[in-house]
């Protein structure tokens, strides 16, 4: 197997701060490389070296044998490396056609019917249903991910930097990327691979290189670990066993959802949330969860129906009424919706406790407020004062979740809770929410993973091309009879299922 | 696969729709073309429109086209009447001293492309906020027209360059058909070039163009120089017709050019632009001028009107594009 | 070399048109006069308004006197005298913004209507011009100060915008005359840019700088306004003498309180009035020089009653 | 335990680096009154510190101030020169008239506010863009100026009014004074209140704001009424030193104070602001008039001057504060 790309010693330090100490890797033709790690273990940051993002303090690297500097990443292009970043990097206002190809399209004259027919193969091959024609913005973020994908490919490039490209695809998109990358890998390009995923790293990867705290750990054959090895690898100590979900005991109808709709996107939604209960939307990608959750906090308007919060009619939902009265959202563009990212930390926690007149913004009484949270969420660095934009996807996403822990609430509506959120922070997570559950807290959520839906609902609503179409209680609940309602492939009359 | 049909179905019905709505500023013209003639003697004579809205109309157009290749990138220029008065005094100057007019066409212009050049380099490679860059060199290059030419207009330019520029053909006054073109020119750039494209896609997202590997400084640079170019150009024209030049020339155009650039559709935030709305922009704005001169309204109730009429039509057009 | 009403020797003051070319003809009934000014947010064009007004009522005209919304938008103003072509006036008085920007209108009308070049910017191709002579502006205060500093002094100069005629003119008259004793110096020339505020910041930087100025000559009214108080708050008032341009009513008002020294007066009413009558006279049939020259004075405490007649 | 400490540690010394960076526009602003005072007889006596370049400045800063609070949440105010006119000379004519001075103060500066809140409502309800609100009020509100006062400017305050604001504390001008409390005010309301911070973070991200339960128009609104306001006050400031209010006050104020915002370090893209930089950024534009003024620097010489100089200045900027 030949050496595609290898790197050794390399240190990065931020202002200070060492990021990434004397850390190894390298990647073999035909070979999925996977590189593991907790939320701000520095796995992009290794990454983005790679790319010609960032400039390594010391160390070197290599392509394909030969010693190499990357100044840019159009270097890095130049060597044949293609990268799909973690945040996404797409320009909304292009279509799809334009984003694949930018930078690659040819001629200076573009000739929109030939790029149009040249992405098509690409997208075939990720799957993706939607028109080249199709601006970015009208996509959902999990399609924009499919677009990332696609446009690596088109790219021809030898070594493909893939930075969670499954963090917010469902389990049907995940496996067509499955067969993007063994067809890749048997034309001999080389993949590294970024997935806080186990079964994805068991289903795809040849060897794992784990990092902590931006130390190399090691790299070893991944056939020849278990999970709970890798675990102990990234954590430096085992894993308490996961717990088995709780049982609980439902209150009084909390929230309660009447003919929902807006044309295009979701029609006809009807169900309800009670206190103590998490109930969860799942589906396709498209099939309108987002939607559907959006608008019940009033981040869009839907054109009909009703939202009733403990019994009362929410006259006209806006996300600020809701919030006064106890709704609490999280929104899935991290990016775009959840952060502000040239503020610190502690104000992106603060913004909604602050309008709920429960902290000031003085230093001391902030950080009294900000540092237990820090705390067991577990976020890295752990310093209120840092800018957000600095911190790991995975800590960003922990923060925003603390925004609504501190702020307290009664409903609380998540959009893909654990998005790039790693194993361990992961089961605490999910303790999390059980405990908000076990305290009254309604949860309504939308998750495009299905053991983490499994694992966390009472009910499950599935979705399908805009409207529910079925209802599963935790003892009815599969695997397979979601995706069963979720592709429209089921309709045997035995299946529990109610409209 | 249905489902792909479908979907492409919504998508090119939504694209539609956008379409539509970007009529908006037109329409809003037009309505106000019907009112006016109604009510305005004498406005709708060819002669009025062409004459009265035209010229001014043109030199906007042809400015307001640069500051929107600019302005999609993010940026902006306050220079562009400064690097005008400029190109306008040299070119002027050279053709008195006996250059051929074509040759100091051309030098004009390039006086034009050099002042957004250096605009471009101090924003892209020395890293400065476009705003105090051409603030400053707004300052600059209208200290260099004055003391180019000690703060004296130049008179009786040659005939033949007056009448090339500023002639008529089938009746159009040549500044009308210069615009017209350049609109044309410029947004199949926009829409059939890398370039045009690659601008574009610098105001969404700077950073994620980068990542593509695009030298994204240089098509910014480019941006600013093809403002400067235009700038100059608008100010040929403009002295053709005046037949002399003066160093005091395209005082306040930026805000002009702006102005009928964000009317015509433009965001200030980047990414979106339309050099098409720039001309109705530009078209709606000396219109506007053109009729409260033929009511007859006092210089303080017009600037009342304006204000007004200005936000009204942003009202009208915000609810026809919906938000 | 370019037509300069200042040199022009085909010149005629305004008060000997009586004499040389008869009584004011007149015109049929219904004649309408188009006037575009430069702008109307300095009084003195709201006052050679009134003046064309007063001049329209005496010799039966009716006047439509309009300006831009703001003194630098010289398209904007080109735009609105090709408007105005399009109606029906036997004569358009026109202001440039400045010297050039008004040309192709010039030409245009001149085939249908008589176009009359009234004050300050002058059009090179503008074959009738009427107003003062700002050469002659800026030599009246010169000459006041050779007779009462013989023996020398610091003088500053406040500036209208750079590169527009009527400060360049103003400035270029006091500076060359005062040159006639060079005791009296021009400390610091610098452009105000007619605005109040400017100027006012402006004189406070050459107060401190030369604690001892004996005058301050300033392009126009507004700007003097604005040094006299700077001059105040240095506590100068009297021992730093202030001039303007223009002849405004505050300006007026500023010399009654003992404030403003003295103001060019150059008549904008009267102006106004003679403007009328110049092409009342042309359309008359009356061959009068290309310039005729409206009056203009010094006006100071002492003098000043017997002007203020033209203020109405 | 040991990482967390040296972390932070870390963290604040990068913090610390920062902080020095941002002293970079101070550090040229000494830099040149030690040039100048070495240069320039008479710039660096504690009269002309104070009264010449102190006084211009102070009324740039206090505009500043609200500008830089509106550009931080990603927005523009050009009627600010305007709403100075109106607030004033309705001010000034109801003292004219015999209103108790601080009647008519408290009543010009609720004209400021009512301007700025017409500004923020078409802003953040009709959402309009704020430079295309704000050029069409700039132009409305000047025009209400001007037929207000009929073009004329209001002479003669009452000596109780113009002692008051014009007059001196310990030798300090109340301007200066004003300005100082002012730019100390508003950076506390910036630092230290969550209107500040929510202010700060609509500008960085409004949409995240907004999904975070806030009600973002309400304080979008809320900057644009502060602009309103103080240049409201700036403009009282203004014509009690200067004695009269005049319709046209105020012209080009928004393109001073936006180019003091942006010199002290406030990004015209929004979520960066700096009230003290406002101030900074205000002193350096003044001391260069002052000093261009003292050395009677010609013209033409001066434009050319204060381009380079504003460059030069971001330059030294640029390379002291890193990218
Ligand atoms: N530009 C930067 N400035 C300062 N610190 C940074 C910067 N970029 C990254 N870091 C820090 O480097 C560390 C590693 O971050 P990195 O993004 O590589 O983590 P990661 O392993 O990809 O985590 P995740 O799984 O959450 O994506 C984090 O502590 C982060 O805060
Ligand atoms: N801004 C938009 N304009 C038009 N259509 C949109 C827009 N956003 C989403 N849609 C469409 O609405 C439908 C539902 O999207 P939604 O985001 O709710 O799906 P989802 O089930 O949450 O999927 P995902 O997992 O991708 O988030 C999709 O067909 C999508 O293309
Ligand atoms: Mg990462
Ligand atoms: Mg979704």
């Amino acid at each position: 197997m030949a050496e595609l790309l290898s790197a050794h010693n390399i240190n990065k330090s931020f202002s200070g701060v060492q990021v990434l100490r004397d850390v190894h890797f390298s990647l073999g033709e035909g070979e999925v490389h996977a590189l593991l790690g907790e939320n701000g273990a520095g796995k992009s940051t290794l990454l983005k070296t790679l790319f010609g993002m960032h400039q390594p303090d010391s160390g070197t690297l290599s392509v394909g044998g030969q010693s190499v500097v990357l100044h840019s990443p159009r270097a890095a292009q130049d060597h044949g490396i293609a990268m799909i970043h973690q945040e996404l990097a797409l320009i909304p206002e292009l279509t799809v056609a334009q984003n694949v190809l930018l930078g690659n399209e040819g001629r200076e004259r573009l000739n929109y019917a030939h790029m149009n027919a040249r992405v098509q193969p690409f997208l075939e091959r990720v799957g993706l249903k939607v028109a080249p024609g199709t601006p970015v913005k009208r996509l959902t973020i999990a399609q924009q991910q499919m677009v990332e994908i696609a446009r690596a490919l088109a790219r021809q490039a030898r070594i493909i930097i893939m930075d969670e490209p499954t963090s917010s695809l469902t389990t049907q998109e995940t496996r067509q990327l499955y067969a993007v990358v063994r067809e890749l890998t048997a034309g001999g390009v080389g993949i590294i691979y970024v997935s806080h995923h186990f079964d994805e790293i068991e289903e795809l990867a040849d060897r794992v290189t784990v990092l902590r705290d931006g130390q190399y750990v090691g790299t070893v054959e991944q056939r020849g670990v278990t999970r709970e090895q890798l675990v102990t690898m990234m954590v430096g100590r085992e894993l308490a066993a996961q717990h088995a979900p709780p049982h609980r005991t439902p209150g009084d109808i909390r929230l309660k959802v009447s003919r929902l709709g807006r044309a295009g996107a979701f029609d006809d939604v009807s169900f309800s949330v009670r206190a103590g209960e998490v109930v969860t939307l799942a589906g396709l990608i498209g099939s309108g969860r987002t939607e559907v959750l959006r608008a019940v906090y009033g981040a869009d308007t839907a054109e009909c129906g009703e939202v009733e919060l403990d019994g009362e009619v929410v006259a006209r939902p806006t996300p600020a009424g809701m919030m006064r009265r106890g709704t609490g959202f999280i929104p899935e563009d991290r990016r775009h919706q959840g952060i502000v990212p040239d503020a610190r930390v502690s104000v992106n926690m603060m913004l909604t406790s602050w309008a709920k007149g429960r902290v000031g913004v003085r230093g001391t009484e902030m950080r009294r407020e900000v540092e237990p949270q820090m705390e067991q969420l577990g976020i890295r660095p752990n310093n209120p004062q840092q800018v957000i934009r600095r911190l790991s996807g995975g800590n960003q996403q922990k923060v925003i979740l603390a925004r609504w822990l501190a702020a307290g609430c009664g409903l609380l509506l998540i959009d893909e809770p654990t998005r790039g959120i790693d194993v361990a922070s992961k089961a605490d997570i999910y303790a999390l929410i059980d405990s908000l559950a076990e305290r009254g807290v309604a949860v309504l959520m939308v998750s495009s993973e299905l053991p983490e839906v499994l694992r966390l609902s009472d009910r499950v609503l599935v979705m399908r091309e805009g409207t529910v179409a079925g209802e599963l209680s935790r003892q009815d609940a599969s695997e397979e009879r979601i995706l069963a309602l979720a592709t429209g492939a089921h309709a045997h009359a035995e299946d529990p299922v109610h409209v | 696969m249905q489902k792909t049909q479908s979907t492409s179905n919504a998508a090119s019905r939504a694209a539609v729709i956008e379409r539509l709505r970007e009529a908006g500023i037109l329409a809003i013209l037009l309505l106000g073309a019907v009112v006016f003639s109604a009510t305005v003697p004498s406005f709708f004579s060819v002669d009025n429109a062409i004459t009265g809205i035209g010229l001014s109309a043109a030199i906007n157009t042809i400015v307001a086209i640069g500051l929107t290749y600019v302005i999609m990138t993010g940026g902006i220029d306050l220079s562009v009447g400064s690097t005008a008065a400029l190109s306008a005094v040299i070119g002027a100057d050279l053709m008195q001293r006996g250059l051929p007019p074509l040759l100091a066409v051309v030098v004009a212009l390039a006086v034009g492309a050099v002042a957004g050049l250096v605009n471009g380099l101090l924003i892209t490679r020395v890293q400065l906020a476009p705003f105090i860059v051409t603030l400053g060199t707004m300052t600059f290059y209208r200290g260099l027209a004055l003391s180019y030419t000690n703060g004296q207009p130049i008179l009786s330019l040659p005939d033949g360059f007056k009448n090339s520029l500023g002639g008529d053909v089938f009746g159009l006054p040549i500044p009308l058909i210069a615009a017209l073109v350049l609109v044309a020119a410029f947004t199949l750039i926009l829409r059939y070039t890398k370039t045009g494209q690659y601008i574009l896609a610098i105001g969404g997202n700077a950073e994620a163009v980068r990542l593509s590997g695009i030298n994204t400084g240089r098509f910014v640079t480019l941006t600013y120089v093809i403002s400067g170019v235009l700038a100059a150009f608008a100010a040929l024209v403009l002295i053709a017709q005046l037949g002399a030049a003066e160093p005091i020339l395209g005082n306040g155009w930026e805000l002009s050019a702006i102005a009928a650039s964000v009317v015509g559709g433009t965001s200030l935030a980047g990414g979106k632009g339309n050099v098409v709305g720039a001309l109705l922009g530009a078209l709606l704005l000396s219109m506007l001028q053109n009729v409260l001169t033929l009511l007859g309204v006092q210089a303080f109730y017009q600037l009342l009107a304006t204000g007004l009429i200005i936000i009204g039509a942003m009202v009208i057009d915000r609810y026809t594009r919906g938000p | 070399q370019a037509f300069s009403p200042d040199t022009e020797k085909s010149r005629i003051e305004s008060s000997q048109l009586e004499a040389k070319f008869g009584p004011v003809p007149t015109l049929p009934a219904g004649t309408q006069f188009g006037g575009v000014m430069k702008a109307l947010s300095n009084e003195y064009w709201q006052l050679l308004r009134s003046g064309y007004l007063k001049g329209g009522e005496k010799y039966g005209v009716k006047i439509d006197a309009q300006a831009p919304s703001n003194e630098s938008d010289q398209i904007g103003q080109l735009s609105m005298m090709n408007t105005m072509l399009g109606k029906d006036y036997k004569a358009l008085l026109i202001s440039p913004q400045s010297d050039v920007n008004l040309l192709p209108g010039i030409q245009k009308a001149g085939k249908t209507s008589l176009v009359l070049n009234v004050n300050d910017a002058v059009a090179p191709s503008a074959q009738h011009f009427v107003g003062n002579s700002q050469y002659d502006n800026g030599v009246s205060v010169a000459n006041y100060l050779l007779k009462t500093f013989p023996k020398g002094g610091q003088v500053a100069v406040i500036e209208g915008q750079a590169g527009v005629y009527a400060a360049r003119q103003r400035t270029l008259g006091f500076k060359t005359t005062l040159a006639k004793n060079p005791a009296l110096k021009v400390v610091a020339s610098v452009p105000a840019d007619w605005d109040r505020q400017k100027a006012f910041t402006t004189a406070r930087d050459l107060l401190r700088r030369y604690p001892n100025l004996t005058a301050f000559y300033c392009n126009n009214d507004t700007m003097a306004l604005g040094v006299v108080e700077a001059v105040k708050a240095s506590g100068r008032l009297g021992k730093t003498l202030v001039f303007g341009t223009d002849g405004i009513n505050a300006a007026y008002d500023s010399i009654k309180k003992g404030e403003l020294t003295g103001t060019v007066d150059s008549f904008p009413i009267l102006t106004g009035e003679v403007a009328v009558e110049v092409a009342v006279r042309l359309l008359g049939g009356q061959k009068l020089p290309r310039v005729v020259a409206t009056p203009q004075a010094l006006v100071m405490k002492d003098n000043m009653a017997q002007y203020e007649q033209f203020k109405k």
